[in-house]
């Protein structure tokens, strides 16, 4: 039998999961043991949420110079240096990831560095050697998934060989018209490529309000960005020139690369879960609303737990459970309550519930919206952005989802999501006047006039 | 003295907001407390400003009804 | 006897106060007739808040040409076009002044164009036409100030003449490190005029937290913006090369302009208040907490009522006068719940009280405060900006201040604004992890730490 150490909880995978229920639970005094694979951070901090918006900004800041006539600026772009960007966007990622482990260690929790497996439904065995917990946390999170027969390669890639590319394509395609697909499309295009969208479902970011989706589709028709929706993948052919895709529809693109960004899948095979009795579906694990899969004392959290893919849900959930374990009986996660950001040019910000979702919980007519437009708000013309903010309310009840598109706007999430969660009305809100000029005005101007009382807009 | 010998009343189905018309006004966060509290927020005397109530009312008020003899089973 | 008309409400001044008095009043289907000499919009939208964001956009533009090396992107800043920095300036402030022309000849309310003197409690006259109101309000706002023997002219300018300035001066003495002071400081500066700042009081800022007083101070270092605090103006010559500034410690100061930017008095000389009996100080005008002036039915908003002279304060006050006559008894506005931002490069951003006025209020071993770096978050990384979140709280008590310091903060203050005003405390903010990577979520981060659960954060 392999020797074995004890702890008061084993974690598998150091995610934003992972990690964020390691630093709680050592914070509450607990002995903690994550294991990694491979870095601290997990999927966010090193092919994920991080350098996606170092790219994003590095998009931003080349838009800026391209567009600073309109603003009295003579300014030119000579170019983007991909080196540069690639160093830029790895010296963010490496000084976070250099505090982030400055954390983990300063919070006396133990690395073990290696692949883990389950062994039993309070050990996880790394290189031979078994690592008990009195509580057990899976957090293995999530990769890049890819559609039957579709094989990544070559010039057929995911977001991580996105993030490593050594130059800017002139074209292409991106199957998937998500939050990532997006995000990418938004930054290749700001750095000059020629960018077609497939997606299978009827919208972009098909998981928000219609409203945002057809605001992007306007913006992005606007950027020259090409999109075809409800089109469907049939396969893809590749040579030293580039892609040729085709779609069920019989058409035909070809660019110099294809990104395929069509979700993530939870990474959870062969390391033992569903061998320990882990209630599983489709490769997640299923947990009740308090993470808990019911069988011993093991939890999941993040990617692998169906719902949100978000970091910073993974950070909730994480703190979560470490507190669920060490007692202090946490109030569960309202998942329609967690903030969702797309950081594409514009931003799609939302949090709570959907027109659509507000409809179907509430009733067709007992569901009022507001959309305020950002042409009514003057730092948002300053920055020459289009969009809105709409406002979801229970009729006499509180505002329910809050949701908006425009430059920028991801910022304004937060305020959405007290409002939502403190399950304001638009009357506390709209008592106090917003700062002017800026953008977070616009939330407010919306909240004046959901409650009978608009200040700059004609309703 | 809070009314902690009255029985307990129907919740209303939600709080209403109340801004204007001469009552205090309760934030958001003091009138979800309230509600997940079951404390009658017209029964609370409020300790802040104008005569706002403050979380600390709500406790206090949610704290005297548990001390209250329960009501017959 | 001149004739006359009669108005349920009749608004000397079309500001931010009493436009928005006007069209909350209209709404609330009371007749009205405001009185404007000049335009519609008054400071803010033609010589305040619109024209001074306008520039400080362009300043950030290039800021961002000049670093765009850091992110990856060559790009030459090839200089300003203080013409096309104009007609931007003046396409955003024409662009809303017809929005608000529309909005307010869309809710009936009448505009009197002239100049209006208060010749009984409920009669304003304009040009010999008298307009009654069964209420009055006083809106009439305020003007640049300068010091004894301080003459505005040539090369010796305020912000009104810094607004339509056609060149960008090589050097500029800016007098007052406040708000207006420090945002043309600021956008001169990244224009790249040589700025020096003199300030009387010990900082920069200094009705903020000395905490943001000093990272500001920190950040104009860095920037090379050149300042002397506890620095009294002496006098200033000026001829066809420049102007040299004396202060009273014997220094001497040269530059191409000197401009004026030493706080903004009432504008309430000579338009018949203090004969009508209306309460006056120093040329304010003085009200009770609901903003009567005591002496008929007259209130007063904005700018010359004593406190924060902001515009969306000027909304708000006006809104709630609105609504106090129209008999719906609105909640009085707590002053140190209006947010204040300053629009600098860093901005400075803050809603409720500092430290040292929690202190005064609570006692001094009853307020506890917490400061998160930016430095741990990685969107501000992303924006390569320095700064923090303090919050100040009650011991055991709500969140009663929020100050931030920071490339982009000042679209924080509105969720600030929320925490303070709901009284808030650290544990309701902290439960709700904020959108990751966002700015936002340094606020998120300092409530988990002010809450003892931090984060990505070492206390
Ligand atoms: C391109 C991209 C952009 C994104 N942008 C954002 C964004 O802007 N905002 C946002 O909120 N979310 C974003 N996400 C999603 C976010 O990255 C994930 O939601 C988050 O990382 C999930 O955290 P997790 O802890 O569940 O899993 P992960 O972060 O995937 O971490 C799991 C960890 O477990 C380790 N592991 C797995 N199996 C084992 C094993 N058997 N033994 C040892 N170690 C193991 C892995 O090496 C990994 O480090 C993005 C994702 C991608 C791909
Ligand atoms: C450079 C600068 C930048 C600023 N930036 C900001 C900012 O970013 N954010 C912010 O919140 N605030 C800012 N302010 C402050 C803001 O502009 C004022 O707080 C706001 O305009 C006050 O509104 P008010 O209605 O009291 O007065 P005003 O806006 O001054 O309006 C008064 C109006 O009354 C008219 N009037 C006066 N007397 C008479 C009369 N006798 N007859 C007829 N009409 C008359 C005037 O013509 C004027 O239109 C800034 C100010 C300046 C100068």
């Amino acid at each position: 039998m392999a020797e074995s150490q004890e702890y008061d909880i084993v974690i598998l995978g150091a995610g934003s999961g992972g990690y964020a229920a390691a630093l709680r639970a050592a914070e509450l005094g607990m002995s903690v043991a994550m294991v990694e694979a491979d870095k601290v951070g997990g999927t966010c901090l090193h092919r994920g949420c991080i350098p996606t918006k170092a790219l994003l900004h590095s998009a931003e800041v080349a838009d800026t110079i391209r567009e600073s006539d309109v603003f009295g600026i003579k300014g030119t772009l000579d170019g983007i240096d991909m080196s540069g960007v690639s160093s830029f966007k790895d010296g963010i990622v490496g000084r976070l990831y250099k505090g982030l482990q400055g954390l983990v260690s300063s919070r006396k929790v133990e690395v073990i560095q290696g692949w883990g497996t389950l062994v039993s439904p309070d050990t996880v065995e790394v290189d031979g050697k078994r690592y008990t917990g009195k509580n057990v946390i899976l957090a293995s999170g999530s990769y890049s998934k890819t559609l039957p027969g579709l094989e990544i390669g070559g010039r057929v890639i995911t977001s991580e060989q996105a993030l490593e590319l050594d130059f800017v394509p002139q074209s292409a395609i991106v199957l998937g018209g998500g939050v990532i697909g997006v995000e990418f499309a938004s930054l290749w295009s700001s750095f000059g490529t020629e960018v077609t969208i497939l997606e299978g479902l009827p919208n972009l970011v098909p998981n928000e309000d219609v409203a945002l989706s057809k605001g992007l589709e306007r913006a992005f028709r606007k950027r020259k960005i090409a999109f075809h929706t409800s089109t469907m993948f049939s396969g893809v052919e590749q040579d030293e020139n580039g892609v040729t895709v085709t779609t069920q529809d019989g058409k035909t693109y070809q660019a110099d690369l294809l990104l395929v960004a069509v979700g993530r899948g939870p990474a959870t095979d062969g390391l033992g879960y569903a061998e320990q009795g882990i209630p599983m579906e489709r490769g997640f694990v299923l947990t009740n609303e308090r993470l808990h899969t019911g069988v011993g004392n093991v939890y999941a959290v993040g990617d692998i737990v169906p719902g949100l893919q978000l970091a910073h849900r993974g950070f909730q959930q994480g703190i979560f459970v470490a507190e669920e374990i060490a007692g202090l009986n946490p109030p569960p996660i309202v998942e329609s309550g967690i903030p969702r950001v797309t950081y594409s040019e514009p931003n799609v910000a939302s949090v709570g519930l959907t027109e659509a979702q507000a409809k179907e919980t509430y009733g067709e007519d007992k569901v009022v919206t507001l959309e305020y437009n950002l042409g009514g708000n003057g730092k948002s013309q300053i920055l020459q952005t289009a969009g809105f903010v709409k406002l979801v309310r229970e009729q006499d009840g509180p505002i329910v989802g809050v949701h908006m598109l425009g430059a920028r706007l991801g910022e304004l999430v937060g305020e959405g999501q007290l409002i939502v969660n403190w399950e304001a009305y638009p009357e506390d809100v709209a008592a106090l006047v917003h700062g002017h000029p800026t953008q977070d005005e616009a939330l407010g101007e919306a909240a004046l006039a959901l409650a009978g009382k608009p200040l700059h807009s004609h309703n | 003295e809070p009314a902690t010998e009255k029985p307990a009343a129907p919740e209303p189905a939600r709080e209403r907001p109340t801004v204007g018309a001469g009552t205090a006004y309760v934030t958001p966060l003091v009138r979800k407390l309230a509600a997940e509290k079951g404390v009658d927020l017209s029964t609370v005397t409020g300790s802040g400003v104008g005569g706002r109530i403050r979380k600390q009312d709500v406790e206090e008020a949610a704290a005297a009804q548990q001390a209250a003899p329960a009501p017959a089973a």
